[in-house]
């Protein structure tokens, strides 16, 4: 027999409205194995928890019944109250009739009659809860960023200067993302290289950083504390421990390929560092460009290399890493502009898109910071076209946030670098942040032309040889607007990297539509994602400018502090466990476990449950024949009484 | 009064909860008929829960779970798939009506998608009328 | 008019509750209006028309009639507001008011009296075929759709006899409707008159009820429309250039006539490209026939540029220098080439009024796919064309 | 027939004999004398003496895997097998309740057996229709080919083409007969588990007593349990006092089974059992 405490609360009125919570409270009353019955304003109150621990004392309660809001809400927050009261915190089951009854009806008979039916489920299943001990184990102190744009270099610095190891894992040759592309950043238009590469350089020297380039992820094994993770090191045939950095190789090497960091404007040596302050400034070789691998001669750059530092026979190595948390911070790509024929990317040389148009401002990209055309000639007329995919039901229906910022940007630095005039086409200018508003009042000063209105065509110009025109409505005036520019900017969407897929596949995350990584709230827990232990900053979230890429990264590097700074951890309880007595040896638990839990003792015949792996799913209870698997918390016998009180009215 | 059908939900905790949850917080409105279980994954749902759950009453039994390639454990909604379509075609052919037993995969932003399949399902098992064959008779 | 207006939200509810429901996710970007091929030489504006319809400001009947319904605009807009419903229901709110233009009263008053749109005797719908072609029955597998334009217009009777030969060279087994059918009612819609469409479209619906009819070959890309989004999904319906590249395709038809090097360029229809996506089709009729030497033009398949006759363009008066079918014909001139080929009796009949405004007649035909595969077939032309004539009705000659 | 009954005895008992002596298997399943001539009976033997009482006959219907399991874990044994019988021990070594070398396979070609209780051929109306055994190590007489290939579905034709209503009231009528003998599980090859899920009392997943939801459960359960291990080997209808004809659910079932996993029961040692696998691209419309 057991002694059943139920609490129903009003919610203020968020249930009330919609549920008579009174009449509830004393139609569970006459439910059996009931001794407690109340309805309470606010149960998560600090009044409603002691209004519970004080009933459990004085009527030696043995199971609670919170009748609320979600358990994905509060039921951590009552198994606490549990816990203090001397009660097992697993005896708890949490009746949810906000989300699921109050707030989804407007019929109070229909709202009280589910609530009833919910409330008897949980009371069936409540008589049946057992109690249990959650386990602990030791949590491994190091993290892992994965992605080293200025969000990962970020959290690595915070979580190192605590004195935590970290290992930040970067897929290209260099750290820095796609900050390090930009020549000014708004809207203090700092140099980018000035603020970023200290950054980068304390990464270089830091005792308690591992950097990781050229390197991706290819396994991920274990769980929150006690992650188990592979990573691909690619061959890059440069041995880094031997290279000096001289650079000699660079001058050599006749390899040709396209420079992927300037955005393909022009070509590298197969030899190459990303860019002069690219961190680590050893290069590396590219398979595709180079003559030797091409053709099996040249290695003119062995030749030169004093260090003896070049290897061509290098392979692809795999490092096993042991981390406790891990934060993502994939960032993004720009979307490819060439299917939208509309505009001409890639038909007409005179149309850019913005990474392209941020390497010419750089004085180490291909035009050393001179805005000259790939005809070579200096633009007298640029456009600079909005939202090209983003706000748009056919491509990214988000706005991708830094568009309008950059845009400005780019007019400023035009009107700074050449005598050319600039037309801004936009929809609306999005200026919200810090100093944004004053930084689009600055440029509107500086003589630069707004046309509020979509652009709808880049064609070419029928009479003048090499330029275009750029036809849109101007909505304030209503006329069709065909403006004759030398070149035209677009400002593409923001969209995450293309294997954001595979990666939220590994680390068990689930993106939106467009494939950035789904929070686990969007309001109250947006740096922690449903995977314990796993977090993520910066724009693979979703579309923000650097200034909240970086507050995001250091929250979320506290919030995988709070995983790492203890050395122990209290796992969830409800594990599975296998009761030999039935267990016929058919191993189907073997079969299906993703982590590997069970396995067959071959001397006593039947199967086992190593409880440090298993995650609670209960996928090997529901394919073992002979019921012998106990997923604790969620046994057979308790969800079939849940499901029999819940049928009973 | 008109016929209320008694509908059960076998919800997986990590999507389909989250995505009714948020259908809640959404102020979405659908018919009440809808009973809920939270289970970890939809792989926990043994057929045996759905032949039980039509003998305690149930018109229609609605199990939700992640989309194929979601599921917080992996590949439990793969094994689930393969299961829960064998459960399907065992009561299709005992001779209950497939219209009665209904697997939607419901992701946790998706709140808009959960009230709909509520709506159409209730709809739809209120068509079928009560489902008194496999029906314990007290 | 007074710079002062208030909303009148009972006249945009109307237009809501008339087909309109997506005007209210209209964020005013201005992109339909920078891609319709109307706004640089008419003050019709197609933004300004949904942001009146939004307030239902007054002042809006003034160019709502200038949408040719090319859905440039539609396939373009970032909020997927179907715009082409909006201008149907705005038109059908205010037509109602006795608001319909003086060159349109004439077209719908036909329709309601006769059945088609051009005046033309209901009993004399099949004329054109001179009891040489088999009337549709229950066994037969093909309903060939004689559009009112081809039954009825002098320069487009040649486009139904052409099918019809066509029909019978490639062994189908298929039939005419009968005199009781009427117009399939697309362009009557879209003028905004959605009580007498659905009046036409009953009717239709009714004649292939009791004929059993399954599978329907249209010769304009209106019909085809029409029956694909109106009529429900029960019938099969084809272009006919569709039918002809896939009897080429099975080799059922074969083009036997060498054309020397004549040079052709292809105009997609709004309503087979844009609404029905039908591009490779023609197309591959165009390149089967030997020596004709195909070349496209600026503006092509998604990109093509209206020729006017759309939504009830066919017709409207259209000031010179107002007209899509002149500049389009002028596109077709720098292709150099000697014939525009296109797909549908609308743009037949834009085209042959422009090339004789523009008088460069002499320099370009005006061409259908299916007259073009017919020549090639060496089927004697003038004897099957006596009494058709190169002029149609609305010709200024 | 093209080897008689005789002459598969024959080698049966030479096959038994040789693998005896020479000590390769600890025991060998086979058939021997009944009551009578037409009621044979599964026979042990141990030692190559045994082997003469041995006899084959077209009565010898047993699905002789079902003992396999009773055996400790790596005893070495031959199993004389039929078509269908094979399929079950390949079921049992995909899941790993025996190892492939622990077994010789004798197999079988034959066809013609007949019913004890009725006296009908077999054929594939209550069977999956097999003349030859998939696997085997030895053969014991030729291969049977030209006979009819009838697919083992056709006789739920008219089943499936039945209205909800009516198939419903059969399946009622019948199961309502189920007197909870449970001989239907102890003629399964495949139904090794002990307790059984029925059997238990925590949770109750139906009653013990013989009345309708009780015996419903059972079955429906018992059906999914076997769904993609069920080698359709009709022993469990053969074997069921009230002949209830279970072998047409089974046989829905590995229906399904093998249209929407594209995988039969049983005919390869190195496929997994349906149901404790998948593919990521199974479609969706199976659940539709």
């Amino acid at each position: 027999m057991s002694r059943i405490g139920v609490f129903v609360c009003h919610c203020g009125l968020n249930i009330a409205k919609t549920v008579r919570v009174s009449e509830l409270a004393q139609f569970a009353a006459t439910l059996p194995d009931v001794v407690v019955a109340k309805d309470y304003k606010f149960m998560c109150s600090t009044p409603g928890q002691e209004m519970i621990a004080n009933d459990i004392k004085q009527h030696k309660l043995d199971r609670i019944i919170v009748t609320a809001c979600s358990p994905l809400m509060h039921e951590q927050t009552f198994r606490k109250v549990l816990a203090a009261s001397g009660l097992n915190q697993y005896l708890l089951t949490i009746v949810n009739i906000r989300e699921q009854v109050s707030w989804v009806t407007h019929d109070i008979e229909e709202g009280t009659a589910k609530a009833k039916a919910l409330l008897n489920g949980a009371v069936y299943r409540a008589r049946l809860l057992a109690p249990l001990t959650s386990r602990v184990i030791d949590v491994n102190p190091d993290v892992m960023v994965i992605g080293a744009g200025i969000a990962g270099i970020q959290a690595a610095l915070e979580l190192a200067n605590t004195g935590k190891k970290v290992y930040l894992v970067e897929k290209n040759s260099t750290i820095g993302g796609h900050m390090a592309q930009f020549d000014k950043t708004f809207p203090t238009l700092d140099c980018s290289a000035c603020i970023l590469t200290p950054k980068m350089d304390s990464i270089l020297q830091h005792k308690n950083i591992t950097m990781l380039t050229s390197c991706e992820v290819s396994e991920v094994k274990g769980f929150v504390g006690n992650f188990d993770i592979t990573i691909r090191q690619k061959a890059r045939y440069v041995d880094h421990g031997k290279c000096n950095a001289c650079l000699a190789c660079t001058e050599k090497c006749p390899g040709k390929g396209v420079s992927e960091w300037d955005e393909g404007l022009v070509k590298r040596k197969a030899i190459y560092i990303p860019f002069p302050q690219a961190v680590p400034q050893k290069p590396v070789i590219d398979r595709d460009s180079c003559t030797f691998f091409k053709k099996g001669k040249c290695r003119l750059c062995e030749k030169v290399c004093e260090q003896k530092a070049i290897d061509f026979d290098q392979q692809d190595t795999f490092i096993q890493v042991k981390a406790g948390a891990v934060i993502l911070a994939t960032g993004y790509d720009l979307m490819d502009t060439k299917p939208l024929i509309q505009y001409g990317y890639g038909k007409y040389p005179g149309v850019y898109n913005a990474l392209e148009v941020e390497r010419l401002f750089n004085s180490a990209g291909p035009t050393g910071g001179k805005v000259t055309m790939r005809d070579g000639r200096e633009p007298q007329a640029i456009a600079v076209l909005h939202c090209i995919g983003s706000r748009d039901k056919n491509n990214s229906e988000h706005c991708s946030r830094v568009c309008c910022m950059y845009s400005l940007k780019f007019a400023h630095l035009f009107k700074e670098k050449t005598s050319a005039d600039v037309y801004q086409f936009y929809i609306d200018m999005r200026a919200a942040g810090k100093g944004y508003e004053e930084f689009y009042n600055r440029i509107i000063g500086e003589d630069v032309k707004f046309i509020r209105g979509k652009g709808a065509r880049v064609a070419q110009s029928p009479d003048e040889e090499g330029r275009l025109i750029v036809e849109a409505e101007d909505t304030i005036t209503g006329k069709f607007i065909k403006v004759p520019v030398d070149m035209v900017v677009l400002s593409p969407a923001m969209v995450p990297r293309a294997d954001s897929r595979d990666i939220a596949r590994l680390f068990n995350l689930s993106t939106d539509k467009q494939g950035f990584f789904m929070e686990r709230h969007p309001k109250l827990a947006p740096l922690s994602t449903m995977s314990e232990g796993i977090f993520i900053a910066g724009v693979c979230q979703s579309p923000k400018d650097i200034p909240d890429t970086v507050a995001q990264a250091n929250g979320a590097a506290a919030e995988a502090l709070t995983i790492v700074v203890k050395d122990k951890m209290e796992l969830e309880a409800t594990t599975a466990m296998v009761n030999p007595a039935s267990c016929c040896a058919c191993q189907n638990c073997v079969r299906v476990c993703p982590y590997g839990a069970p396995f067959f003792n071959e001397s006593k015949g039947v199967s086992e449950i190593n409880e440090a792996l298993c995650k609670g799913c209960g996928l090997c209870a529901s394919v073992c024949p002979s019921s012998a698997i106990i997923a604790r918390h969620f046994t057979n016998d308790q969800v079939l009484a849940e499901m029999e009180g819940l049928m009973e009215f | 009064m008109s016929f209320e059908p008694k509908i059960l939900g076998i919800a997986c905790n990590w999507c389909t909860y989250t995505g009714a949850d948020l259908a809640g917080t959404t102020r979405l409105e659908y018919p009440q008929n809808l009973r809920v279980v939270r289970v970890m994954c939809s792989s926990r749902i043994n057929p045996s829960f759905i032949f039980r759950a039509f003998q305690l009453g149930a018109d229609g039994v609605l199990v939700g779970g992640c989309h194929p390639g979601d599921c917080h454990y992996n590949t439990g909604n793969l094994y689930a798939r393969r299961r829960l379509a064998v459960t399907r075609k065992i009561l299709e052919f005992a001779g209950i009506e497939p219209g009665r037993f209904r697997v939607e995969w419901i992701s946790a932003s998706e709140g808009n998608k959960f009230a709909e399949v509520v709506t159409e399902f209730t709809r739809q098992i209120k068509n079928l009328g009560p489902q008194n064959k496999f029906k314990i008779s007290q | 008019m007074s710079q002062t207006v208030t909303p009148y939200l009972e006249m945009s509810q109307a237009i809501m509750e008339a087909g309109g429901e997506a005007l209210k996710k209209c964020y005013q970007c201005g992109t339909c209006a920078g891609t319709c091929p109307w706004t640089p030489i008419t003050d019709f504006n197609i933004r300004k028309l949904v942001r009146f319809g939004q307030l239902g400001l007054d002042g809006i009947e003034d160019f709502m009639w200038g949408c040719s319904t090319c859905k440039f605009c539609v396939d373009r807009c970032p909020r997927g507001v179907e715009i082409i419903d909006v201008v149907t229901a705005i038109r059908n709110v205010y037509s109602g008011g006795g608001m319909l233009p003086q060159s349109l009263r004439a077209f719908v008053g036909s329709l309601s009296a006769r059945g088609n749109p051009w005046s033309g005797d209901q009993a004399k719908r099949n004329d054109w075929a001179k009891e040489k072609y088999p009337l549709y029955t229950k066994d037969k597998e093909y309903l060939f759709w004689s559009c009112c334009t081809v039954c009825y217009d002098p320069r487009n009777t040649r486009l139904a006899k052409a099918t019809a030969e066509l029909l019978n060279q490639s062994g189908l087994s298929w039939g005419l409707p009968s005199v009781d059918v009427n117009c399939c009612g697309e362009s009557l819609k879209k003028v905004g008159d959605l009580e007498l469409f659905e009046r036409l479209k009953n009717n239709n619906l009714d004649y292939f009820k009791s004929n059993g009819v399954s599978k329907i070959i249209t010769v304009s890309p209106h019909c085809l429309a029409s029956f694909k989004k109106d009529y429900g999904d029960d019938y099969e319906v084809l272009h006919l250039s569709e039918l002809i590249a896939r009897l080429v395709k099975e080799g059922k038809l074969t083009p036997k006539k060498d054309f020397g090097g004549v040079k052709v360029t292809y105009h997609d229809p709004c309503y087979l490209g844009r609404h029905s996506g039908v591009y490779d089709a023609p197309r591959d009729v165009l390149k089967s026939i030997a020596g004709l030497d195909f070349v496209e033009m600026g503006r092509n398949r998604e990109q093509s540029m209206c020729c006017g006759g759309g939504g009830g363009g066919l017709w409207m008066e259209k000031l010179k220098g107002e007209r899509l079918s002149d500049l389009r014909i002028e596109e077709a001139l720098e292709t150099g080439a000697s014939v525009l080929a296109t797909a549908c009796p609308y743009c037949i009949t834009m085209f042959e009024d422009s090339v004789r405004t523009l008088n460069v007649d002499d320099r370009i035909k005006i061409k259908d796919v299916t007259e073009l595969f017919l020549e090639s077939l060496d089927v004697n032309i003038e004897e099957l064309m006596a009494g058709a004539s190169d002029l149609n009705f609305t010709c200024k000659m | 027939m093209t080897s008689s009954f005789k002459s598969i005895e024959e080698n049966l008992k030479a096959e038994a004999g040789k693998l005896l002596e020479s000590g390769r298997v600890e025991i060998v399943l086979a058939y021997g004398r009944g009551y009578d001539e037409n009621h044979p009976m599964p026979f042990v033997a141990k030692h190559p003496s045994d082997v003469a009482n041995m006899v084959f006959n077209e009565y010898c219907i047993h699905n002789l895997a079902r003992y396999l399991v009773r055996y400790p874990r790596g005893t070495k044994i031959a199993v004389a097998v039929k078509a269908a019988d094979c399929r079950a021990v390949i079921q049992l070594i995909q899941e790993e309740k025996i190892k492939r070398d622990d077994v010789v396979f004798l197999g079988i070609p034959v066809y013609g057996m007949k019913n004890p209780k009725t006296g009908e051929i077999i054929d594939s109306k209550t069977t999956c229709g097999m003349y030859n055994p998939v696997l085997y190590d030895v053969l014991l007489g030729e291969e049977v080919h030209g006979q009819k290939i009838v697919s083992p579905y056709d006789v739920l034709a008219d089943y499936e083409a039945m209205d909800k209503e009516a198939r419903w009231a059969f399946w009622k009528k019948e199961f309502d007969r189920c007197i909870r003998c449970y001989a239907c599980r102890k003629a399964c090859p495949m139904c090794y588990c002990d307790p059984c899920f029925i059997d238990q009392s925590k949770p109750r997943w139906g009653d013990k007593s013989p009345q309708s939801h009780g015996n419903l459960m059972y079955h429906l359960t018992r059906f999914h349990h076997l769904a993609g291990r069920c080698i359709d080997c009709g022993e469990c209808s053969r074997a069921c006092p009230v002949d209830i004809p279970l072998y047409l659910f089974h046989k829905k079932v590995a229906k399904e089974c093998e249209e929407m996993f594209g995988q039969a029961a049983g005919m390869s040692i190195d496929d997994k059992p349906a149901l404790v696998n998948f593919r990521v691209d199974d479609s969706d419309k199976i659940l539709e």
